[in-house]
């Protein structure tokens, strides 16, 4: 029952990125996918500036590329969307090797593709260099209502004890001779389903009163009360402020 | 259905950021009815389970994805307003940790996925449980029509903003009809889960469902193990 | 059936009694009533033994010692204070429990933060914390595994660190639901130790009747959610019919009259 | 040290041993080593005792006996079978665990289902399959509670349904991890009964060396990931020196030399 440090795209470091106060990080990702999407989709190097830009970030984080391309996969649904526009869409219609494609549907595919892109990659750096309870302790600082904190913390505790029960469970299961295969396992996972959630809420019921027993009253005891010096804001913050120069360039420069 | 960055555009993708944030500021405050020391850890889990449950993803027609919601599991087993925090933080987290949906596209993935599930399912939760008989087994009908509606209800929110905020110009007719087709599939294996679990809750642990925390029979005293020669006395 | 007797060689003649249950009863959600009317009252400083058959309702009424459980019948005072929302934080900084599962008890990343945990909790920091931890680890011989996850622990590693965490909050009344259950005999030894040079109050839950009488001059049975016997140790187990009558058999091998116990 | 020696009086002349382990090794994932080459032969029919220090393998072997965990060196047979992932499904049909902790075992909404789910994974249906569930709950005296959840069961009520589960499997091979811990004593001396009248072979994890002598004629003393002696159970609980060694005390008030083991 751990209370949950890692996860599953953490990677453990200690570059300058990983060093930042979360706080900064998460702000400085939020305002440079907000200079992203803003950006003018006509404007095809201002997006190269803008992944140059995260390049830089990634290699100063030690993020090799492998890993960000893997995690870019989570987008994959989405390319399926894209790929499908320029035959659905309508409008002016062009001849592409044979085929008739929507101008429009091109154009809305590149804006999707490009900038989903390099959200999902600010995204990805942004999770891949900081810890978990380092993101609820800057969502915090950053003024994040504390019943959601609350919420948010028991969510990720409760994650590794769901993921804790289930295992158990499976190990139970074939202990008893029960092979994961065939419609009856499906049976046999939805009846457990309900046990599970009950299971787990009970566990994590149990576990959160031997907290209020050591005198947990609602926050961690925070031993770390860092606060972000105004280099460190300023080093943040050199990103999105980068991305917004290569921005106002491509509504500038067409 | 987690939109990601650049998939609506800036006005639609304001508005909607508009709408979530008001929504969640008034369930903030209605939840505090509904949240005491207790309640907080169940919201936690109800979250872990919604945001396990989104992990699952489906392929749909048009080649987005769908998958479960937990919308109408999260309002019927902690409440409406409690609900709507579960499923927006579970659509935070996931953009932050597992950079599932866009940072900038929150407001559109908050407002669909989590109001408006948890308001089409609770409203007909709520209307069903009222007329139904009350009996254990109507609770857990009325949680399985709930979420099953609840699904194609958010599709169709999705096809909205699409319509009015999209940087394409695609046949919405078309997109709608393959949406809502696709989400009622979705819907019923949400259904399914949905009943399953409120009626193994609702079963064992009736004080957990919100709402049904009424079934409680009096104490009775007694002065020696009951079996050999049992006095017993009413409390 | 041995008459309700307060231990008399006890300090139990002090003023106000360390815990007080009167006429405490409690049914679970699912509707299962487990207590039915307990009355109990242990002395400062005395050290009681809690037995009873499985399912006699031991851990429920443990769970009330510091309002884990509430919204029964009856009542609980610790040290005179009524157990009720208001005087939550001043009890469980009083009472200290060690649970029968140690994987509830268990809850952070290292086995140091979590003995840390309750001695933080009420305020304490720097070095006099980490003194604190080291010596409750020391205690329980878990120093070694100070910076391991506990639940990569044996059960017995894990059951001995769940009894660290207790003791590192200098608790003035330990409640332990069978603590010695997977600890290795020496393991089980030491605990007898430490529990005997400790002056506080002690109760304890414990199928293991030896022990019981190894550590604890009173005893209680509780059987059925009642009160069914309380007197000393020695008088419960050589009553062979009560001892029959709720699943209290004295283990093969062991005469409680030919033993003696240790001062 | 006493010298392994298979215990003779058990039918362990039979030309296949039921649990044969050799050169086995094993580290968890997070690089922990638990085993450093466990050697043991358990004939059919024989009933053995693993005794040995909170965290000294115990549990991590046992887990290996039905491929549970795997991926060390060295290997164990099941009757002559290798555990191999082909031969898995045969292997658990032999082999029952009952686990440690109860809730490792554990899963199903009641009881009832719980216990069946082994009997009917293996093909079992209908009455029979009735009987066999019925039979396993009267066994551990559990049959009023078939309908409730085994998570609001109290924590010795679990341990008696795990337990359960297991015998409505009918394996030939039985291996228990503490099964009399957290028990009412007389539900301990119920299953030493019970476990006596089965003509399977046992395998049994335990910190209680009375319960040891009294059900298995030969005990193996695992320690630090090896295994350190093997012999009759009475020669080891003699030999102090071996004892102290491996933290294993005998408990206040019992002396090996003057009880008699019943037949
Ligand atoms: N969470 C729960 N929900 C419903 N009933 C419960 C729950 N926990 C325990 N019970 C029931 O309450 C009764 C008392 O249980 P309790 O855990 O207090 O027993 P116990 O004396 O501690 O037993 P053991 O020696 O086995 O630990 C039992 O009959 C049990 O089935
Ligand atoms: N999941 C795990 N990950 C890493 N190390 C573990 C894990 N489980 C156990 N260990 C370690 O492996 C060693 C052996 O553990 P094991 O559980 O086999 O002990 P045991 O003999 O069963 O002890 P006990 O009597 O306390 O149950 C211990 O040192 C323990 O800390
Ligand atoms: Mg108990
Ligand atoms: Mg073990």
């Amino acid at each position: 029952m751990g209370a949950g440090h890692a996860h599953r795209l953490y990677r453990e470091g200690s570059s300058p990125v990983h060093r930042l106060p979360p706080h900064c990080k998460i702000a400085a990702t939020f305002l440079f996918v907000l200079v992203v999407v803003s950006t003018p989709r006509e404007a095809f190097a201002a997006f190269a500036g803008h992944a140059v830009l995260l390049g830089t970030v990634a290699v100063l984080a030690r993020v090799p590329a492998g890993f960000l391309l893997k995690r870019l996969l989570i987008e994959v649904p989405f390319v399926g969307f894209a790929v499908l526009l320029p035959f659905v869409a309508r409008g002016e219609q062009i001849e592409v090797l044979g085929l008739s494609l929507s101008v429009s549907g091109l154009w809305g595919a590149w804006n999707i593709l490009v900038k989903g892109t390099l959200g999902v990659a600010a995204s990805v750096l942004l999770a891949s260099t900081t810890e978990l309870r380092e993101l609820l302790l800057g969502l915090q600082r950053l003024r994040m209502p504390p019943t959601l904190v609350q919420i948010a913390s028991f969510m990720i505790r409760y994650m590794d004890v769901v993921s804790g029960e289930m295992r158990r469970m499976r190990i139970a299961r074939e202990s008893r001779g029960f092979e994961t295969r065939g419609i009856r396992q499906w049976s046999v996972l939805a009846k457990s389903a309900g046990a599970l959630f009950i299971r787990s809420y009970e566990r994590g019921e149990r576990v959160h009163l031997a907290m209020v027993s050591r005198g947990y009253a609602g926050t961690m005891p925070v031993i770390d009360a860092a606060v972000a010096s105004r280099a460190q804001w300023a080093r943040a913050c050199a990103l999105p402020a980068a991305a917004l120069g290569v921005c106002l360039m491509g509504w500038l420069v067409p | 259905m987690h939109v990601p960055d650049g998939f609506i555009d800036a006005p639609v993708s304001v508005a909607t950021g508009v709408v979530a944030a008001a929504g969640v500021a008034v369930a903030l405050r209605g939840s505090r009815r509904e949240l005491d020391d207790r309640t907080a850890p169940l919201a936690g889990l109800v979250a872990a389970f919604v945001f396990a449950a989104q992990m699952l993803n489906f392929p749909v027609a048009a080649g987005t994805s769908g998958h479960l919601l937990g919308g109408a599991l999260a309002a019927i087993l902690v409440g409406p307003w409690t609900g709507i925090l579960c499923v927006s933080v579970v659509l935070l987290m996931q953009a932050v940790l597992f950079a599932d949906g866009g940072l900038t596209a929150l407001g559109v993935n908050i407002t669909d996925m989590a109001l408006v599930t948890v308001v089409v399912a609770y409203g007909l939760f709520r209307l069903l449980v009222k007329t139904l008989p009350r009996t254990r087994a109507s609770v857990t009908a009325a949680s399985f029509v709930a979420a099953l509606v609840s699904v194609p209800a958010s599709a169709l929110a999705f096809t909205g903003f699409y319509a009015l905020g999209g940087t394409t110009d695609v046949p919405m007719g078309t997109v709608a009809g393959a949406m809502v087709g696709v989400h009622v599939l979705i819907g019923l294996g949400e259904a399914a889960i949905t009943a399953l679990t409120v009626g193994a809750v609702v079963a064992v642990r009736p004080d957990l469902v919100y709402g049904a925390r009424d079934l409680v029979a009096p104490l009775e005293l007694r002065t020696a193990p009951a079996g050999n020669g049992t006095e017993t006395k009413a409390a | 059936m041995v008459g309700p007797v307060n231990a008399s060689s006890s300090p139990s003649a002090s003023p106000v009694p360390s815990l007080e249950v009167t006429g405490l009863a409690y049914a679970y959600p699912d509707g299962h009533q487990a207590l039915f009317g307990v009355d109990l009252t242990v002395g400062a400083g005395e050290r009681v033994a809690l037995l009873g058959p499985n399912g006699a309702g031991k851990t429920t009424l443990v769970l009330h010692l510091n309002g884990i459980l509430t919204g029964g019948l009856g009542g609980v005072r610790v040290g005179g204070l009524p157990v009720e929302k208001k005087n939550l934080a001043e009890i469980r900084r009083r009472v200290g429990i060690v649970f029968q599962d140690p994987d509830d008890q268990l809850f952070m990343p290292t086995v140091r933060e979590d003995v840390a945990f309750g001695p933080a909790a009420s305020g304490l920091r720097g070095p006099e914390l980490e003194a604190r931890v080291r010596r409750a680890l020391e205690q329980v011989g878990m120093e070694e595994f100070a910076d391991r996850p506990p639940h990569h622990l044996s059960f017995g590693q894990r059951r001995r660190v769940a009894v660290a965490t207790v003791l590192a909050m200098e608790p003035q009344i330990l409640v332990l639901d069978e603590p010695s259950s997977n600890l290795d005999p020496a393991s089980r030894r030491e605990l007898a130790d430490i529990l005997r040079s400790l002056d506080v109050t002690v109760l304890m839950v414990t199928h293991d009747l030896p022990y019981a009488l190894e550590l604890c001059p009173r005893s209680v049975v509780l059987s059925g959610g009642v009160i069914a016997a309380d007197g000393p140790t020695r008088d419960l187990l050589c009553d062979e019919e009560l001892m029959r009558r709720h699943r209290l058999e004295l283990p093969f091998g062991f005469d409680p009259r030919t033993v003696t116990v240790p001062a």
